[in-house]
Formats: C-alpha cells, structure tokens, sequence
C-alpha cells in the first residue's frame, strides 16, 4: 500500500444516511433557525452542510405570535415565534429554489392547525422534486391549535403520522416534543404508523416573568426553551427513543460544538442539528463539522458510523 | 454582512450605565464591514460569556478616521454589562453591518431635512447626520439645503454627545459649509426643562416652527408615535428606525417582527422583520 | 401617624405560611444541598432562613449510587447521588439536635424503596417533636426503585400520598417531578389524596457521556439536571401547578437571585427553595432573601404576600 | 472554614496547561482562611463565568511568606481554563481551607518520613515538606529524623517544582537544619527515565532502598494504588490525598464519596467523603 493510499484513509467519512436519504455529513440546522432564504450563506458554505431544514412551512400564511418573541435564559433562549410563515405556495415560488441552488439536501419542517392542514401540506409536497425529506412539526409549544397537542399525546401522534403517511411519498420525519413523560411512547407512535425517521427534542415550554411589570415577558406568555442548558436532558432522551425504535434519530438540543454533536450521535442519533447556537455563533454548523472529522481523526475512527449508538 | 473578530481598541463608560466601545477589525473581512457600514445600520456584539448566548444589536454609532466601528450602549442587563467589562485588547465577534439604514438618498431631492434623536436614540443619529452633513444629500436641483437636528433627553443628567454634535460644526471634521451645501442647526430639549428648551422633541419642533420635507428619528416608542402623527398630518415621509427583542438578527429567526399595516409582500402577513427589512421603516408602513 | 411608625412600615412582610406552618420568610434550601449537619453554618446564619429542609431520609442507611456521582453542565449541574443517608435512626438521634439549634422550621425529606418504606419512615417521624412538615420525595431520577417511579404516573402518586397520609400527623409536601407530561395532573393527583402542599420541581433526568472514555460521566448513567439552565421550566411549571389547585407551592428550580424568586412567587409559589446553586454561591440564600426584601421597599410593597400567584 | 473575595495577585503558566495563581485575601475573614490552612487542604474557587457554575476544588500549593494562597492546577477543561485567564487585580470568591489535610502530628514519633507525589499530586506535597521540614516533625523521643521527599513525573516535559523542591534546601527558606533535626532528601523519577531514575516512585522506592515508617502520598489512582499495597505489607501507616468529583466541598452534597472497607460510623454505610472526612486517607481504610 502506497503513501499516498494511507493519506487518504486518514480522512474519515463522515456520510450518513437516514430513511435511505444519504447525507454527506450528519450536520444540519434545525428548524426555524436558519430562515429559508440561505440567510447565512454570508457566513458559511452552504453546501457543505448534511442538509438545510427548512422553516415551518404551513397550507396558508400564519401571522405568528405578538413580540416580544424572544428572551434570553441561562445558556439558553425561549423563542414564541408561533411558526410565522408564508405559507406553502410561496415557499415553492420563492424559497425552495434558492435552497436549491446551495446543492445540498433539502428537509422540509411542515406544520398545521390541524389534521386536515397536515394532510394539505404533505400531500402538497408530496410530488415536488429536489425535496428530500418532510419533518413533521408536532411539538411547537407555542401554537394553540396543532403542534404540541398532537406531540404529547401518543394517540394523537400515531394519527397525525397515519395521516401524513397516506399523503405523501417522501419520508417523512416526526419531529418529537420533550414536554412528555415517556420519549419511548412517543417514538414508538411514530415509528408504529409508518414514520421514516424521528428527530428530537424540540423546545421546552418555558416561562419568564417580567417582575417589575408583573406580567410574561413574552407575548405568548409561555415559549420554547433551548440551548446549552438543556443538552443533557436531550442527550438521554435521544438514548431512551434510540433503545425504544429502531427507527434513525436526528439528534438536537443545545449541540454547540463538536463534542456534543459525537455525544449525541453515541446515544443513538444518524445525524445532528444545531438550533439556537447558531445565533451565538453563525459559523457553528461548519465548527461542529470540522471538529467532528478531528475528533474522528484524533480517535483514529474511519467512518462516522462506528459510533452511533455505541452505548 | 461579515461575521469575524474584532478587538477592542477603547471601551469606556460616558455616562453612568452608558459605555463608548471602539472596536478594530482584526481579520481583513472586518474591514469590509465598516466600508459597508451606513447610518442606521446596526452590528451584533457576541459576548464570550457562555451563560449569556444571545448577541446584542447595538447600533452603529460611528465610524472613527481610524476606520474603527464605535458602539454607543446601555447597561440594561446583565449582557451588556458584561460586554462594557471587556478590557481593550479583548477580542469579540461582531455580525456587521446589519439592516436597512436611513436612506440617504431618499434626502437628495428634499429642501428641509430634520433628523431627530432621543435619549438612547440619540448615538446612531451622529452617524446620519455627518452623512447628511458631509456628502449624499445635495444634488443639482437642491443645491442649498437646511438640515435641522433635534436631540431630546429626559433632563441634563442624562445628556449624550452633546459635544460631539456641537463639534460637527467644526471645520475640521466636514468639508466646507459653502460648498457642500448644508446649512446646519442644532437643538436640544429636555423634559424638565435643565438643558435646551423644555418639553420634547416635538413640543421643540412646534414651538421653533422647524419645517421638514423629510425626517429620519430614532428614539422611545412615544416620541416615535408622535413623529408618525405628525408626518402623517403633513403629508411627509419619515423614517423610523426601531428596537425589538432579536435573536438572529439576521432575518433567519423572525424573532423582532412588527405589525404593518398592510399585508407585506415578503412574508405575506402583516409583520416586517426589524433587523432584516429594517431597523428603518418608513413611518405610514408600521403599527407603533 | 407619626414618622416613627411610617418608617417602621416601610419593612416589608416576608413572614409566608404554608399548611398553616408559619415561615419567617419564604427562602430555604432544597433538599439535599444542605447537608443535615449545618454544613453551611460558617457562611450563614441559619436561624434567618425560612426553613431547613433535610437531606433524604430513609428508614435504613442507603448507600447511594458509585461515583461520579455529579457533573457540571451549562449553567447548571447533574447528579446521582442516589440518596446516600445514614437512615432515620442516626437521623433523629444525630441530626435532628443539630438542626433544631438554629432555631428555625425544620422540613424532614423523606424516601423511600418502596410504598412501606415511605410508611415506616413517615409513621417513625410522626410524633416527634421539632420536626414542622415533611416533603416527600417521589421524584427522585436516580434511584432505581420508589422514587420517580411513584413521581411519573398520577396513579402511583396518589397511592404513596394516601399511603403516607394515614401514618402521620405532620403536614406532608409532595415533590414532584418535572418529567411529566402534565405537571397539572401530579399535583391534582396530590390534592386529592391529601397533601398538604407540592414543592416542584426535582431534578430533570438526563445524560452526560464522555466521549473519549465511550461511557457515561456518571456512575449511574443518567443524573439529575437541575440549576439556572432550568429554571424558565421551573417557572413554567409552578404556574401550571398553582392554577391545577389550591394547595400552597414550593417553588424550586434554578433560583439564583431574589428576582428569580420573585418570578416563582408571581407565578404562584408561596415559598422559595435554592438548590444548586448553593454550591456555587454558599451565601446564596441569605443573599435571595436580601433580594427580595430589597425589590419590595423598591416596588412599595409591603408584604410578600402580595406578590403570590399575581400571575 | 470562610467564604469570601480574594484578590488574583498572579497568576502565570508554568508550564503547557498549568497555572500558578497567587490569591490574597480582600477581606479580613479570608485573612482567617489563609492562617487555618494546613497542608493537604483544598480551596474552592468560585469561578466568576455565570455558565459554570460549579467551583473548582484545588488544594493549597503554599502560603506565601506575604500572606497568600498558591495554587497550581491544570487546565483540564473551560472551567479551568476560564479560571486560568482571569488577570491579576480580579476578584474571585474561595472558599477555604477545606478538608482534613495531612495529619502533621502522626508524624511526630516517626524516624522515617517518607512524602510521595506523582504528577499533579506534587503541589500539595511541597507545602506539606515545607511544614514538615519547619516545624512539627520532631519531638524529644525523635530528635533526629529522616525524610525522604519521592516525586514522580511521566517524563522531564512534565517536570513541575523541581526548582522549588530544591530550593527547600537553601538556608533562607527555613530554619537551621541540625537545630531543626530533620534531614531530608529529594528523589525524583520519571516514567522514561528523562529526568531522575528511570520508572515510577515504587521503583524509586524500591532501588534505593528507602524504608519509611510512615508515608505521605498524593498522585494517580495506580501510584496510590501502589503505596496501599506497600503499607498494608510492611504494615505502616499511608496517608493518601484524594480526588473525586465535586460539588460542594464542605460534605453536604454527598457528591465526593470513596468506598471505605468498612462501614464508616458517619454515613453508616461504606463511603466516606473526600471533601470533608478527606482528602487524605489512611491507606487501609479505603478502597482504591
């Protein structure tokens, strides 16, 4: 074997695949921080991310919630957008081929009000080409009517999956709330009514009380918290669905570099997010990537997949 | 928009719970944000705190000869008090510049320019008006032009830059006067009376019966209600620029959204991004 | 009136009760951050605490879990102690002397393997004399039998509520766990069985992996999470809690300063408790209590009370 | 034990990812903390960054002769890191002293001393020589003793005190050794041999034939895990320092625990705590 062979079996691969969607790194954003228009394509390359997950993309356009949206917290933020968006048609018109134009791969987070706009926006995207996945957003603290009353109940879940199942046929991904008291439960409502995958944890619903004014802080009285401060929480959520389905798990919550990405993917995920740090830090998705591969390298690990759900 | 590192050249405080920070590109794509950088624009601070993970926006105060960014802030909370800690030579990474800006072409054709600042609205206004002062807002058919500047405070104790915009008369910080076109005048109020005229920035304008063809403000929420009623009364175009809670600012996050009046044509709601599509607004567009 | 008795009215009411015990203010420490020992007796005074709430007392010694058994995380920790105590025996002839000598209300924290463990330890406490409430922990995630197995399912809750009930006489506390789904339906689950009040919330269960070594941090696995990182869920919660019923909160989570007290107050508890972040600031609680005396002579307010469930 | 703000009078790397930091105290109770502390007691320093909350134990490396507390620690993580880039003039909360520490008076009626460290154990055994040397070891049953000071290190890169440990040799840094009694040398060994003896301080032990009454031991599990084996043989008394993960430090978390063989009469169970009825063990109790 030649030098320059053993050179190159340094690199490590980082492909992943998920739901026989092959991703060249297991690296994206999650949903909602990111915008839907390469907003950060300034920053960082875009194609070199495993994928683009769109915002919340809904049948007609929501207003969203009254602001203040957004509050700091320890290591964290509470967010109470309330899914504002354009609604699906402009979402085609307008956004879907500029993310088309970063050439990577394309998830897109759709929510509803109801079952029935579930179904309208699954069965919407359903035939659209250079779409690879839908995630399927039943766990968003911060709309009353969908969201998270269809992701703590397993019932409701299993239904809302039936449904969306029979609509579309791109993989679809069920996007899993933390405001449960068994992951387990619900991952196997996901994985029971024909869900491809299943990513977690969306936000946990929140409070902050502005003392001097006695009143919410935010215009939605409560909102989702993420970041730093709940990575340990997600990170054994993502070990009890993993050692509950067999289905792969997009792992996320308060991924700020590297080490915590590898951390999740050890408890179980095929590929990480990276939500609120890319606030904090623009650049994160491409740091979390690169210290990935050194961590590989450092470790003498050739292949990413070695180590998902090693423990 | 560039995101790097800067270092901070100076940072002190100019008033109690008001700090001055200058900050100096260290990596060459910072150099491009300050030549990017406009009036009214804004850059995001990321504090190396960790427990403190949201960037502040903080207006663009000026930009130095030296080709440095200035940031004029409040202490609000605990965030921007750890950022006014950082001792010069420390290394930040700074988003800029970010947002709309004033349009100053939008003052080329206008006469009777009125630009209008309070309290914690006053810094970006330093910026606008020595653009309006040094370049931009003179044009063939309005050689001569009167550029009104009003900053109001809550009272004397609570006075910024008032120097500094007295020093925008000096010769050697703007062209010649005769040249360039611009006549300028200064003015000041105060609430309770302890510095300039008594009252607002509007009781001032009616009471000196200061005329505008245009007028650009940054300011409290009331004052800028106020300047809406009455640009809307005259018929004039004012531009706005406005504060909301961010996260990304960026456009990414639709965190710092305000209500508009009609249906907007990008996000097809009526809400307009205060980071993206402004901080400036015209002032028929929002709901205040 | 005369001057004199303005400025006396000028000192703000902390004196709180709940269950009819009266607490000169509203701040003592959770359990288990303590020490039962007046560990922290050198930093403060104990006697100006609200209360001094135990370590978890069992009816034999229990040897807790292997080290290590705590890890920090940001802006906040994780631990797995596993309610190592010497039992209630070496309690009560050890401790108790101890503690009743600073001269304040003291909360016993009891645990248990087993619903008879629970009813043995609170049957033994029942009469003696000096001890003011006891809390009972349903809730604790790091032990693997009793604990969160009673504190996750409003079934098991109701049944050690209503098995404890019936051995003593003391007002007991119930401590719940925030890894529900429905926070609301534990605490109804404790009104209705009798409980005299609910302290929440206990730690969140969650995962630290060291991805080196490819094992957990923790000895026991998974640890709980508690500290400022949680404490907007805390919030959150104790709302929840304070509009399911009517009995009087204790509320915990992540208090790191008066204002964070206050917050939980509006929101609807009655009395404060500082957990970890005892350890980070041993003057903490005498701090929290200057806080909030000092945000009422700010705001005007001349009694606690006032403020309670405000929102 | 005292809780309060010392002032960082230094701190420097003395080496890739070891920081010596100088603390004196700021206000008079830490005065209090800085006279009760004893060789093999440990400090929480509680770091200022909101994020990481935890403080860090670290045991006490010497008293200066002005008054403050050493302390050298590795930067392990950001916790430690954060700590390390605190700049003199800053203030930091500490806790101190904490622990049991080495019970100086065990060896009073020893011949033959014997202080062990190993790598990062090495800081706490020079405060401990240093006590041993100047006081407190001699009695008129044992006028003349000898103490035998083994360190150990991986290799020469790694080497941290040297110099110091030498130094406790010079006249100016301690009293009269004949009027003292108490004679000592110093023993180094290093893993591959680059500095003193080749192997680790059992072999150095072992090679020269070092017989020790009574042995004083900080270092890695293994090498304690060695002296254990050794006492237990000759059937001396091994005073072991410690380390486990911690919260608290003053034994009310019970985060800290090491198994003991026996049941321990605090805990009623077989766990002692390291921050309180430790750091430092007699070898035969505990389980390593």
């Amino acid at each position: 074997m030649s030098v320059k062979n053993e050179a190159v079996d340094v690199s490590p691969k980082l492909e992943t695949s998920i739901a026989g969607i092959r991703f060249q790194n297991p690296v994206m954003n999650a949903s909602g921080t990111f915008g839907n228009s390469g907003e950060y394509s300034q920053v960082i390359n875009l194609k070199d991310l495993g994928a683009i997950v769109t915002k919340g993309v809904s049948m007609v356009p929501w207003e969203g919630n009254g602001t203040p949206r957004v509050a700091e917290t320890p290591s964290g933020m509470m967010n109470a957008i309330g899914l504002q968006n354009p609604g699906v048609e402009a979402f085609l018109d307008r956004d879907l081929p500029v993310l088309r134009g970063f050439g990577t791969k394309i998830i897109v987070n759709i929510c509803g009000h109801s079952i029935e706009e579930y179904e309208a926006v699954s069965e919407r995207l359903s035939e659209i080409e250079g779409i690879d996945m839908l995630e399927v957003n039943v766990s968003c603290p911060n709309v009353k009517e969908g969201g998270i009353a269809f992701g703590t109940d397993p019932g409701k879940l299993s239904l809302v999956t039936r449904s969306i199942r029979k609509r579309t046929k791109k993989p679809i991904i069920l996007k899993l709330s933390p405001n449960v008291t068994s992951i387990a439960d619900m991952a196997r409502a996901a994985e029971s009514e024909g869900a491809d995958a299943v990513s977690l944890i969306n936000t946990f619903t929140a409070m902050k009380i502005d003392i001097r004014q006695r009143k919410f802080f935010l215009a939605n009285g409560t909102g989702g918290l993420s970041g730093p401060a709940i990575h340990p929480i997600a990170v054994r959520m993502v070990y009890e669905a993993a050692h509950a389905v067999k289905l792969p798990i997009i792992g996320m919550g308060g991924i700020a570099s590297g080490a915590d990405a590898i951390e999740m993917m050890m408890a179980g995920a095929s590929a990480v997010a990276v939500g609120m740090m890319q606030f904090s830090r623009p650049s994160i998705l491409i740091d979390v990537k690169n210290q990935i591969r050194d961590f590989l390298i450092d470790e003498g690990i050739g292949d990413i997949r070695e180590i998902i759900g090693i423990l | 928009m560039f995101y790097g590192q800067m270092e901070i050249v100076s940072s002190e405080s100019i008033r109690k719970n008001i700090q001055l920070m200058v900050l100096a590109p260290l990596e060459s794509k910072m150099e491009g944000a300050v030549k990017e950088a406009g009036p009214g624009q804004f850059a995001m601070l990321h504090s190396p705190d960790d427990s403190r993970l949201l960037p502040r926006p903080i207006s663009i105060y000026d930009i130095t000869k030296e080709g440095f960014l200035a940031f004029i802030f409040a202490l609000k909370g605990e965030g921007t008090r750890r950022l006014s800690e950082l001792m010069p030579g420390s290394r930040l990474y700074v988003t800029a510049p970010l947002g709309n800006g004033f349009p100053l072409e939008e003052a080329k054709e206008k006469k009777r320019i009125t630009v209008i600042g309070g309290g914690l609205g006053v810094p970006p206004m330093y910026f606008l008006s020595k653009a309006l002062i040094n370049s931009g807002s003179c044009s063939a058919e309005v050689p001569k032009k009167n550029l009104d500047i009003v900053l109001g405070y809550r009272s004397e104790s609570e006075l910024i830059l008032e120097k500094e915009f007295e020093g925008l008369k000096s010769p050697d910080s703007l062209p010649d006067k005769e040249e360039n076109g611009t006549q300028f005048f200064l003015h000041f109020a105060s609430d309770d009376g302890s510095f300039g005229s008594k009252g607002n920035v509007l009781d001032l304008i009616r009471y000196k019966g200061i005329e505008s063809d245009i007028i650009f403000a940054c300011g409290p929420k009331p004052m800028l209600r106020g300047i809406q009623a009455v640009a809307q009364e005259k018929g004039i175009p004012a531009y706005l620029s406005l504060e909301e809670r961010m996260a990304c600012g960026v456009g990414a996050c639709l965190g710092c959204v305000v209500k508009t009046r009609s249906v907007n044509e990008h996000s097809l709601v009526k809400n307009v991004r205060v980071c993206k599509d402004g901080p400036v607004f015209l002032s028929s567009e929002v709901e205040l």
